[in-house]
Protein backbone atom coordinates (compact mmCIF):
# COMPACT_ATOMS: atom_id res chain seq x y z
CA UNK A 1 0.00 0.00 0.00
CA UNK A 2 1.23 3.54 -0.67
CA UNK A 3 -0.38 5.09 2.32
CA UNK A 4 1.93 7.04 4.04
CA UNK A 5 2.94 6.08 7.78
CA UNK A 6 4.26 8.53 10.61
CA UNK A 7 4.23 7.89 14.32
CA UNK A 8 2.03 10.56 16.01
CA UNK A 9 2.99 11.07 19.64
CA UNK A 10 0.08 13.43 19.73
CA UNK A 11 -2.60 10.96 18.48
CA UNK A 12 -0.50 7.79 20.60
CA UNK A 13 -1.84 8.99 23.77
CA UNK A 14 -4.23 5.68 24.83
CA UNK A 15 -8.19 7.67 24.70
CA UNK A 16 -6.86 10.26 21.82
CA UNK A 17 -6.44 7.21 20.02
CA UNK A 18 -10.16 5.69 20.85
CA UNK A 19 -11.08 9.18 20.15
CA UNK A 20 -9.61 9.36 16.35
CA UNK A 21 -10.50 6.09 16.01
CA UNK A 22 -14.09 6.41 17.01
CA UNK A 23 -14.20 9.95 14.96
CA UNK A 24 -13.09 8.48 12.07
CA UNK A 25 -16.47 6.19 11.90
CA UNK A 26 -18.82 8.21 11.46
CA UNK A 27 -19.36 12.19 10.00
CA UNK A 28 -19.73 13.98 13.50
CA UNK A 29 -20.38 12.01 16.89
CA UNK A 30 -21.63 13.92 20.14
CA UNK A 31 -19.58 14.90 23.15
CA UNK A 32 -22.02 12.64 25.14
CA UNK A 33 -22.00 9.41 23.13
CA UNK A 34 -18.20 9.96 22.56
CA UNK A 35 -18.20 9.91 26.75
CA UNK A 36 -20.31 7.31 27.05
CA UNK A 37 -18.36 4.45 24.34
CA UNK A 38 -14.55 5.81 25.86
CA UNK A 39 -16.13 5.15 29.45
CA UNK A 40 -14.19 8.34 30.47
CA UNK A 41 -15.88 11.36 32.39
CA UNK A 42 -16.95 14.95 30.67
CA UNK A 43 -13.35 16.60 31.83
CA UNK A 44 -11.07 14.04 30.96
CA UNK A 45 -12.51 14.04 27.25
CA UNK A 46 -12.86 18.42 27.09
CA UNK A 47 -9.10 17.61 28.05
CA UNK A 48 -7.92 15.21 25.14
CA UNK A 49 -10.63 17.31 22.71
CA UNK A 50 -8.94 20.41 23.42
CA UNK A 51 -5.31 18.94 23.29
CA UNK A 52 -7.11 17.54 19.57
CA UNK A 53 -8.67 20.89 18.62
CA UNK A 54 -5.54 22.91 19.17
CA UNK A 55 -3.73 20.54 16.43
CA UNK A 56 -6.06 20.86 14.33
CA UNK A 57 -7.51 16.90 14.28
CA UNK A 58 -10.79 17.56 15.61
CA UNK A 59 -13.28 19.48 14.73
CA UNK A 60 -16.19 21.04 17.61
CA UNK A 61 -19.73 22.31 16.19
CA UNK A 62 -22.46 23.06 18.46
CA UNK A 63 -25.49 23.13 17.29
CA UNK A 64 -29.28 22.52 18.95
CA UNK A 65 -31.86 19.96 18.74
CA UNK A 66 -35.45 20.48 19.08
CA UNK A 67 -34.00 23.37 21.87
CA UNK A 68 -31.14 21.12 23.67
CA UNK A 69 -27.70 22.49 23.14
CA UNK A 70 -25.09 19.63 22.03
CA UNK A 71 -21.62 19.59 21.39
CA UNK A 72 -20.58 17.78 17.89
CA UNK A 73 -17.11 16.71 17.27
CA UNK A 74 -15.85 15.53 14.13
CA UNK A 75 -12.27 14.54 12.22
CA UNK A 76 -11.18 17.13 10.29
CA UNK A 77 -9.18 16.07 6.87
CA UNK A 78 -5.89 16.85 8.79
CA UNK A 79 -6.77 14.60 11.43
CA UNK A 80 -7.76 11.44 9.41
CA UNK A 81 -4.75 11.65 7.82
CA UNK A 82 -2.83 11.75 10.93
CA UNK A 83 -4.93 8.72 12.08
CA UNK A 84 -4.45 6.80 9.27
CA UNK A 85 -0.78 7.40 9.07
CA UNK A 86 -0.32 6.54 12.84
CA UNK A 87 -3.05 3.08 12.47
CA UNK A 88 -0.21 2.36 9.46
CA UNK A 89 3.11 2.75 11.30
CA UNK A 90 1.55 1.07 14.24
CA UNK A 91 0.71 -1.78 11.62
CA UNK A 92 4.38 -1.84 10.52
CA UNK A 93 5.60 -1.79 13.46
CA UNK A 94 3.97 -5.82 14.23
CA UNK A 95 5.06 -6.03 10.94
CA UNK A 96 1.81 -6.24 9.47
CA UNK A 97 2.36 -4.63 5.97
CA UNK B 1 4.48 16.39 17.51
CA UNK B 2 5.30 14.10 14.87
CA UNK B 3 8.27 11.66 15.23
CA UNK B 4 9.04 9.25 12.43
CA UNK B 5 11.59 7.45 14.66
CA UNK B 6 9.70 4.78 16.35
CA UNK B 7 9.93 4.66 19.87
CA UNK B 8 7.90 1.78 20.77
CA UNK B 9 7.94 -1.92 20.97
CA UNK B 10 5.84 -4.20 19.18
CA UNK B 11 3.67 -5.29 22.47
CA UNK B 12 2.86 -2.02 22.94
CA UNK B 13 1.82 -0.97 19.17
CA UNK B 14 0.32 -4.27 19.13
CA UNK B 15 -2.05 -3.43 22.46
CA UNK B 16 -2.85 0.18 20.58
CA UNK B 17 -3.98 -2.01 17.65
CA UNK B 18 -6.41 -4.30 19.29
CA UNK B 19 -7.78 -0.71 21.30
CA UNK B 20 -8.41 0.62 17.89
CA UNK B 21 -10.46 -2.49 16.96
CA UNK B 22 -12.08 -2.50 19.66
CA UNK B 23 -13.37 0.81 19.22
CA UNK B 24 -14.10 -0.66 15.32
CA UNK B 25 -16.17 -3.13 16.60
CA UNK B 26 -18.04 -1.18 18.53
CA UNK B 27 -18.85 1.54 16.44
CA UNK B 28 -19.93 -1.20 13.89
CA UNK B 29 -22.19 -2.59 16.44
CA UNK B 30 -23.44 0.20 17.27
CA UNK B 31 -24.19 1.86 13.59
CA UNK B 32 -25.36 -1.58 12.40
CA UNK B 33 -28.95 -1.01 11.30
CA UNK B 34 -31.99 -2.93 13.04
CA UNK B 35 -33.01 -6.14 11.22
CA UNK B 36 -36.33 -4.98 10.07
CA UNK B 37 -34.65 -1.85 8.47
CA UNK B 38 -31.88 -4.44 7.02
CA UNK B 39 -34.64 -6.39 5.56
CA UNK B 40 -37.07 -3.47 4.53
CA UNK B 41 -33.88 -1.51 2.56
CA UNK B 42 -32.83 -4.66 0.50
CA UNK B 43 -36.39 -5.80 -0.30
CA UNK B 44 -36.89 -2.20 -1.58
CA UNK B 45 -33.28 -1.99 -2.98
CA UNK B 46 -33.93 -5.54 -5.02
CA UNK B 47 -37.17 -4.32 -6.16
CA UNK B 48 -36.15 -1.13 -7.80
CA UNK B 49 -33.66 -3.43 -9.75
CA UNK B 50 -36.29 -5.71 -10.88
CA UNK B 51 -38.66 -2.62 -11.51
CA UNK B 52 -36.18 -1.40 -13.81
CA UNK B 53 -35.10 -4.43 -15.58
CA UNK B 54 -38.82 -5.10 -16.48
CA UNK B 55 -39.38 -1.88 -17.11
CA UNK B 56 -41.29 -1.67 -21.04
CA UNK B 57 -43.10 1.00 -23.04
CA UNK B 58 -46.52 -1.48 -22.42
CA UNK B 59 -46.40 -2.12 -18.29
CA UNK B 60 -46.13 -0.08 -15.45
CA UNK B 61 -43.20 -0.98 -14.07
CA UNK B 62 -41.87 2.37 -14.32
CA UNK B 63 -44.12 3.22 -11.50
CA UNK B 64 -42.86 0.07 -9.60
CA UNK B 65 -39.37 1.85 -9.74
CA UNK B 66 -40.55 5.32 -8.15
CA UNK B 67 -42.35 3.53 -5.31
CA UNK B 68 -39.33 1.53 -4.09
CA UNK B 69 -37.00 4.27 -4.88
CA UNK B 70 -38.80 6.39 -2.55
CA UNK B 71 -39.18 3.89 0.00
CA UNK B 72 -35.25 3.63 -0.25
CA UNK B 73 -34.92 6.91 0.30
CA UNK B 74 -37.42 7.31 3.13
CA UNK B 75 -35.97 4.65 5.17
CA UNK B 76 -32.61 5.92 4.97
CA UNK B 77 -34.07 9.49 5.66
CA UNK B 78 -35.65 7.94 8.72
CA UNK B 79 -32.45 6.20 9.54
CA UNK B 80 -30.13 8.85 9.04
CA UNK B 81 -32.47 11.22 11.31
CA UNK B 82 -32.93 8.69 13.88
CA UNK B 83 -28.86 8.50 14.68
CA UNK B 84 -28.73 11.78 14.24
CA UNK B 85 -31.34 12.20 17.47
CA UNK B 86 -29.03 9.89 19.05
CA UNK B 87 -26.08 12.00 18.65
CA UNK B 88 -24.41 10.04 15.75
CA UNK B 89 -24.38 11.74 12.53
CA UNK B 90 -23.91 8.90 9.69
CA UNK B 91 -20.86 9.11 7.12
CA UNK B 92 -22.70 9.71 3.56
CA UNK B 93 -19.64 9.96 1.33
CA UNK B 94 -16.58 8.15 1.65
CA UNK B 95 -13.52 10.11 3.72
CA UNK B 96 -10.22 7.78 3.79
CA UNK B 97 -8.85 5.37 0.89
CA UNK B 98 -10.42 2.57 2.66
CA UNK B 99 -13.98 3.20 2.83
CA UNK B 100 -13.60 4.38 -1.23
CA UNK B 101 -12.58 0.99 -1.72
CA UNK B 102 -16.28 -0.34 0.05
CA UNK B 103 -17.93 2.51 -1.69
CA UNK B 104 -16.45 1.27 -4.82
CA UNK B 105 -17.73 -2.49 -4.61
CA UNK B 106 -21.04 -0.66 -3.87
CA UNK B 107 -20.63 1.65 -6.82
CA UNK B 108 -19.50 -1.50 -9.01
CA UNK B 109 -21.53 -4.60 -7.77
CA UNK B 110 -24.97 -2.97 -7.91
CA UNK B 111 -24.31 -0.29 -11.44
CA UNK B 112 -23.48 -3.80 -13.41
CA UNK B 113 -26.17 -5.53 -12.03
CA UNK B 114 -28.19 -3.03 -12.31
CA UNK B 115 -27.36 -2.18 -16.15
CA UNK B 116 -26.88 -5.67 -16.78
CA UNK B 117 -30.34 -7.14 -15.36
CA UNK B 118 -32.01 -4.40 -17.86
CA UNK B 119 -29.90 -5.27 -20.87
CA UNK B 120 -30.77 -9.10 -20.61
CA UNK B 121 -34.41 -8.38 -19.85
CA UNK B 122 -35.06 -6.33 -22.35
CA UNK B 123 -33.27 -8.75 -24.80
CA UNK B 124 -35.49 -11.45 -23.95
CA UNK B 125 -34.29 -13.57 -20.52
CA UNK B 126 -37.56 -12.53 -18.54
CA UNK B 127 -35.42 -14.79 -15.10
CA UNK B 128 -32.93 -12.13 -15.15
CA UNK B 129 -34.85 -9.48 -13.77
CA UNK B 130 -35.90 -12.11 -10.63
CA UNK B 131 -32.32 -13.12 -10.76
CA UNK B 132 -30.76 -9.24 -10.78
CA UNK B 133 -33.29 -7.98 -8.04
CA UNK B 134 -31.70 -11.46 -5.66
CA UNK B 135 -28.37 -10.25 -6.62
CA UNK B 136 -28.79 -6.57 -5.40
CA UNK B 137 -31.15 -7.29 -2.55
CA UNK B 138 -28.68 -10.05 -0.88
CA UNK B 139 -25.81 -7.88 -1.62
CA UNK B 140 -27.11 -4.83 0.01
CA UNK B 141 -27.75 -6.65 2.81
CA UNK B 142 -24.45 -8.32 3.11
CA UNK B 143 -23.06 -4.75 2.42
CA UNK B 144 -24.87 -2.68 4.72
CA UNK B 145 -24.74 -5.53 7.81
CA UNK B 146 -21.14 -5.90 7.17
CA UNK B 147 -20.04 -2.44 6.63
CA UNK B 148 -22.16 -0.13 8.23
CA UNK B 149 -19.92 2.13 8.81
CA UNK B 150 -18.51 2.45 5.34
CA UNK B 151 -15.11 1.52 6.74
CA UNK B 152 -13.49 -1.96 6.72
CA UNK B 153 -12.24 -3.12 9.87
CA UNK B 154 -8.91 -1.76 9.32
CA UNK B 155 -7.25 -3.65 11.99
CA UNK B 156 -4.96 -6.48 12.60
CA UNK B 157 -6.79 -9.64 12.34
CA UNK B 158 -3.57 -11.85 11.48
CA UNK B 159 -2.28 -11.62 14.75
CA UNK B 160 -5.26 -13.04 16.83
CA UNK C 1 -39.98 5.23 55.45
CA UNK C 2 -43.28 7.72 56.29
CA UNK C 3 -43.25 10.24 58.50
CA UNK C 4 -46.32 12.49 59.82
CA UNK C 5 -44.30 14.52 61.76
CA UNK C 6 -42.54 17.53 60.56
CA UNK C 7 -38.83 17.33 61.52
CA UNK C 8 -37.74 20.17 58.81
CA UNK C 9 -37.52 23.85 59.41
CA UNK C 10 -39.58 26.19 56.86
CA UNK C 11 -36.10 27.57 55.39
CA UNK C 12 -35.27 23.62 54.33
CA UNK C 13 -38.73 23.16 52.47
CA UNK C 14 -38.37 26.28 50.97
CA UNK C 15 -34.61 25.39 49.70
CA UNK C 16 -35.75 22.18 48.72
CA UNK C 17 -39.21 23.39 46.52
CA UNK C 18 -36.73 25.50 44.92
CA UNK C 19 -34.74 22.62 43.76
CA UNK C 20 -38.25 20.95 42.61
CA UNK C 21 -38.67 24.54 40.87
CA UNK C 22 -35.54 24.38 39.14
CA UNK C 23 -36.19 21.11 37.89
CA UNK C 24 -39.80 21.73 36.83
CA UNK C 25 -38.35 24.52 35.36
CA UNK C 26 -35.26 22.45 33.48
CA UNK C 27 -37.75 19.97 32.04
CA UNK C 28 -40.81 22.68 30.68
CA UNK C 29 -37.32 24.11 28.76
CA UNK C 30 -36.38 20.53 27.30
CA UNK C 31 -40.01 19.27 26.64
CA UNK C 32 -40.83 22.43 25.16
CA UNK C 33 -41.21 21.68 21.12
CA UNK C 34 -39.23 24.29 18.69
CA UNK C 35 -41.06 27.40 17.69
CA UNK C 36 -41.55 25.60 14.15
CA UNK C 37 -43.22 22.94 15.24
CA UNK C 38 -45.03 24.97 17.45
CA UNK C 39 -46.71 27.29 14.58
CA UNK C 40 -46.83 24.08 12.33
CA UNK C 41 -48.78 22.24 14.93
CA UNK C 42 -51.08 24.48 15.57
CA UNK C 43 -52.00 26.37 12.57
CA UNK C 44 -52.91 22.17 11.82
CA UNK C 45 -54.93 22.39 14.79
CA UNK C 46 -56.78 25.34 13.35
CA UNK C 47 -57.31 24.26 10.24
CA UNK C 48 -59.07 21.47 11.74
CA UNK C 49 -61.35 23.67 13.83
CA UNK C 50 -62.07 25.71 10.54
CA UNK C 51 -62.64 22.88 8.07
CA UNK C 52 -65.32 21.31 10.29
CA UNK C 53 -67.00 24.06 10.71
CA UNK C 54 -67.08 25.14 7.01
CA UNK C 55 -67.98 21.56 6.09
CA UNK C 56 -70.97 20.95 4.55
CA UNK C 57 -72.40 18.89 1.79
CA UNK C 58 -71.81 20.88 -1.54
CA UNK C 59 -68.51 21.10 -0.63
CA UNK C 60 -65.30 19.65 -0.27
CA UNK C 61 -63.81 21.14 3.71
CA UNK C 62 -64.30 17.37 4.97
CA UNK C 63 -60.88 16.96 2.91
CA UNK C 64 -59.32 19.77 4.23
CA UNK C 65 -60.35 18.37 7.91
CA UNK C 66 -58.65 14.89 7.38
CA UNK C 67 -55.40 16.30 5.31
CA UNK C 68 -55.16 19.10 8.51
CA UNK C 69 -56.13 15.91 11.10
CA UNK C 70 -53.56 13.98 9.45
CA UNK C 71 -51.00 16.88 9.44
CA UNK C 72 -51.30 17.23 13.41
CA UNK C 73 -51.58 13.71 14.45
CA UNK C 74 -47.90 13.01 12.03
CA UNK C 75 -45.95 16.20 13.70
CA UNK C 76 -47.48 14.42 17.07
CA UNK C 77 -45.99 11.47 16.44
CA UNK C 78 -42.55 12.97 14.57
CA UNK C 79 -41.61 14.97 17.85
CA UNK C 80 -42.73 11.86 20.16
CA UNK C 81 -40.24 9.58 18.05
CA UNK C 82 -37.44 12.65 18.59
CA UNK C 83 -37.77 12.82 22.01
CA UNK C 84 -38.20 9.09 22.50
CA UNK C 85 -34.85 8.98 20.77
CA UNK C 86 -33.25 11.78 22.74
CA UNK C 87 -34.10 9.71 25.66
CA UNK C 88 -37.28 11.29 27.15
CA UNK C 89 -40.77 9.63 26.37
CA UNK C 90 -43.28 12.51 26.17
CA UNK C 91 -46.57 11.78 28.74
CA UNK C 92 -49.95 11.31 27.02
CA UNK C 93 -52.17 11.15 29.56
CA UNK C 94 -52.59 12.91 32.69
CA UNK C 95 -51.09 11.51 35.59
CA UNK C 96 -51.38 13.49 38.72
CA UNK C 97 -54.63 15.65 40.01
CA UNK C 98 -52.78 19.06 38.91
CA UNK C 99 -52.18 17.83 34.95
CA UNK C 100 -55.34 16.61 34.69
CA UNK C 101 -56.65 20.37 35.27
CA UNK C 102 -54.66 21.23 32.35
CA UNK C 103 -56.31 18.29 30.57
CA UNK C 104 -59.26 19.56 31.23
CA UNK C 105 -58.91 23.36 29.85
CA UNK C 106 -57.74 21.74 26.71
CA UNK C 107 -60.96 19.40 26.33
CA UNK C 108 -63.28 22.31 27.56
CA UNK C 109 -61.69 25.11 25.85
CA UNK C 110 -61.11 22.97 22.27
CA UNK C 111 -64.32 20.60 22.52
CA UNK C 112 -66.47 23.55 23.21
CA UNK C 113 -65.15 25.55 20.61
CA UNK C 114 -65.22 23.46 17.78
CA UNK C 115 -68.68 22.45 18.71
CA UNK C 116 -69.66 26.02 19.08
CA UNK C 117 -68.02 26.98 16.18
CA UNK C 118 -69.62 24.40 13.99
CA UNK C 119 -73.11 25.23 15.39
CA UNK C 120 -72.88 28.81 14.39
CA UNK C 121 -71.16 28.66 11.11
CA UNK C 122 -74.10 26.14 9.80
CA UNK C 123 -76.61 28.45 11.12
CA UNK C 124 -75.20 31.12 8.93
CA UNK C 125 -72.58 33.23 10.75
CA UNK C 126 -69.61 32.31 8.48
CA UNK C 127 -67.65 34.55 10.19
CA UNK C 128 -67.44 32.17 13.44
CA UNK C 129 -65.20 29.60 11.34
CA UNK C 130 -62.57 32.08 11.27
CA UNK C 131 -62.67 33.34 14.82
CA UNK C 132 -63.36 29.71 15.87
CA UNK C 133 -59.59 28.71 13.91
CA UNK C 134 -58.03 31.70 15.57
CA UNK C 135 -59.05 30.17 18.89
CA UNK C 136 -57.82 27.07 18.38
CA UNK C 137 -54.59 28.12 16.71
CA UNK C 138 -54.22 30.76 19.08
CA UNK C 139 -55.08 28.80 22.56
CA UNK C 140 -53.51 25.46 21.59
CA UNK C 141 -50.25 27.72 20.54
CA UNK C 142 -50.39 28.77 24.31
CA UNK C 143 -50.92 25.44 25.92
CA UNK C 144 -47.93 23.91 24.11
CA UNK C 145 -45.78 26.61 24.71
CA UNK C 146 -46.84 27.04 28.73
CA UNK C 147 -47.07 23.39 30.11
CA UNK C 148 -45.03 21.14 27.07
CA UNK C 149 -45.15 18.72 30.19
CA UNK C 150 -48.22 19.00 30.49
CA UNK C 151 -47.91 19.91 34.00
CA UNK C 152 -48.68 22.86 35.71
CA UNK C 153 -45.39 24.83 37.43
CA UNK C 154 -46.45 23.14 40.54
CA UNK C 155 -44.24 24.94 42.93
CA UNK C 156 -43.86 27.93 45.26
CA UNK C 157 -43.89 31.14 43.48
CA UNK C 158 -45.34 33.51 46.38
CA UNK C 159 -42.15 33.52 47.95
CA UNK C 160 -39.89 34.59 44.99
CA UNK D 1 -57.05 21.47 47.75
CA UNK D 2 -57.91 18.29 49.57
CA UNK D 3 -54.99 16.53 48.21
CA UNK D 4 -52.35 14.62 50.51
CA UNK D 5 -49.84 15.81 52.53
CA UNK D 6 -47.27 13.37 53.99
CA UNK D 7 -43.37 13.86 54.29
CA UNK D 8 -41.23 11.59 53.24
CA UNK D 9 -38.00 10.89 54.15
CA UNK D 10 -36.83 8.18 51.29
CA UNK D 11 -37.71 11.23 48.75
CA UNK D 12 -36.68 14.31 50.80
CA UNK D 13 -32.80 13.10 50.16
CA UNK D 14 -31.62 15.77 47.75
CA UNK D 15 -30.76 13.66 44.74
CA UNK D 16 -33.85 12.01 45.04
CA UNK D 17 -36.15 14.24 45.13
CA UNK D 18 -35.00 15.96 42.19
CA UNK D 19 -35.06 12.18 40.34
CA UNK D 20 -39.03 12.47 41.43
CA UNK D 21 -39.33 15.82 39.95
CA UNK D 22 -37.86 14.67 36.79
CA UNK D 23 -39.87 11.35 36.72
CA UNK D 24 -43.09 13.18 37.83
CA UNK D 25 -42.73 15.32 34.22
CA UNK D 26 -42.75 12.54 31.48
CA UNK D 27 -43.95 9.34 31.29
CA UNK D 28 -40.54 7.79 30.87
CA UNK D 29 -36.76 9.31 30.94
CA UNK D 30 -33.30 7.14 29.99
CA UNK D 31 -31.14 6.88 32.87
CA UNK D 32 -28.63 8.43 30.80
CA UNK D 33 -30.56 11.75 30.04
CA UNK D 34 -31.56 12.09 34.09
CA UNK D 35 -27.84 11.84 34.69
CA UNK D 36 -26.98 14.59 32.75
CA UNK D 37 -29.91 16.63 33.63
CA UNK D 38 -29.10 15.67 37.81
CA UNK D 39 -25.04 15.98 36.86
CA UNK D 40 -24.50 13.37 39.64
CA UNK D 41 -22.27 10.01 38.20
CA UNK D 42 -23.78 7.19 36.92
CA UNK D 43 -22.79 5.43 40.49
CA UNK D 44 -24.45 8.11 42.46
CA UNK D 45 -27.50 7.90 40.10
CA UNK D 46 -27.87 3.88 40.55
CA UNK D 47 -27.21 4.13 43.74
CA UNK D 48 -30.54 6.67 44.57
CA UNK D 49 -32.87 4.76 41.57
CA UNK D 50 -31.77 1.40 43.58
CA UNK D 51 -33.51 3.04 46.97
CA UNK D 52 -36.07 4.31 44.90
CA UNK D 53 -36.73 1.20 42.97
CA UNK D 54 -36.90 -1.00 46.29
CA UNK D 55 -39.30 1.34 47.96
CA UNK D 56 -41.43 0.54 44.73
CA UNK D 57 -41.02 4.54 43.89
CA UNK D 58 -39.36 4.36 40.69
CA UNK D 59 -39.95 1.54 37.80
CA UNK D 60 -36.35 0.50 35.52
CA UNK D 61 -37.36 -1.03 31.99
CA UNK D 62 -34.65 -1.71 29.84
CA UNK D 63 -35.46 -1.45 25.85
CA UNK D 64 -33.19 -1.63 22.83
CA UNK D 65 -33.32 1.28 20.38
CA UNK D 66 -31.31 0.74 16.87
CA UNK D 67 -29.28 -1.88 19.17
CA UNK D 68 -28.07 0.02 21.43
CA UNK D 69 -29.29 -1.44 25.17
CA UNK D 70 -31.08 1.89 27.11
CA UNK D 71 -32.32 2.20 30.84
CA UNK D 72 -35.78 3.96 31.05
CA UNK D 73 -37.04 5.24 34.59
CA UNK D 74 -40.52 6.07 35.23
CA UNK D 75 -42.65 7.40 37.93
CA UNK D 76 -44.89 4.36 39.86
CA UNK D 77 -48.09 5.41 40.86
CA UNK D 78 -47.35 5.25 44.44
CA UNK D 79 -44.05 6.86 43.72
CA UNK D 80 -46.08 9.90 42.04
CA UNK D 81 -48.69 10.13 45.06
CA UNK D 82 -45.82 9.73 47.61
CA UNK D 83 -43.85 12.69 45.63
CA UNK D 84 -46.97 14.86 45.30
CA UNK D 85 -47.64 14.44 48.90
CA UNK D 86 -44.37 14.98 50.10
CA UNK D 87 -44.21 18.01 47.84
CA UNK D 88 -47.93 19.01 49.53
CA UNK D 89 -46.26 18.71 52.86
CA UNK D 90 -43.04 20.89 51.97
CA UNK D 91 -45.47 23.79 50.84
CA UNK D 92 -47.99 23.61 54.09
CA UNK D 93 -44.74 24.15 55.68
CA UNK D 94 -43.65 27.12 54.15
CA UNK D 95 -47.51 28.06 54.28
CA UNK D 96 -48.38 27.97 51.06
CA UNK D 97 -51.39 26.42 51.01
Amino acid sequence: MADETCFDTLIHAPNRLQICAMLATAAEIEFKVLRDHLDVSDSVLSKHIKVLQEAGYVVLIKRSDFGRQRSWLSLSSGGRKAYTGHVNELKRIVGEV
Amino acid sequence: MKENEVNITAEQAQASLDAVRKINTDAVETQRPPWWFLILSSAAYGMMSFSYSSMKHENTWAVGLIISGAVFFLLFLFLYYSYRLMGIKLKMWPTSKSSTHIYAIYALLFGVVFAGARELTVVGFDWVAYAGGAICAIGFFTMTYLYPTGEPLNTPTSKQ
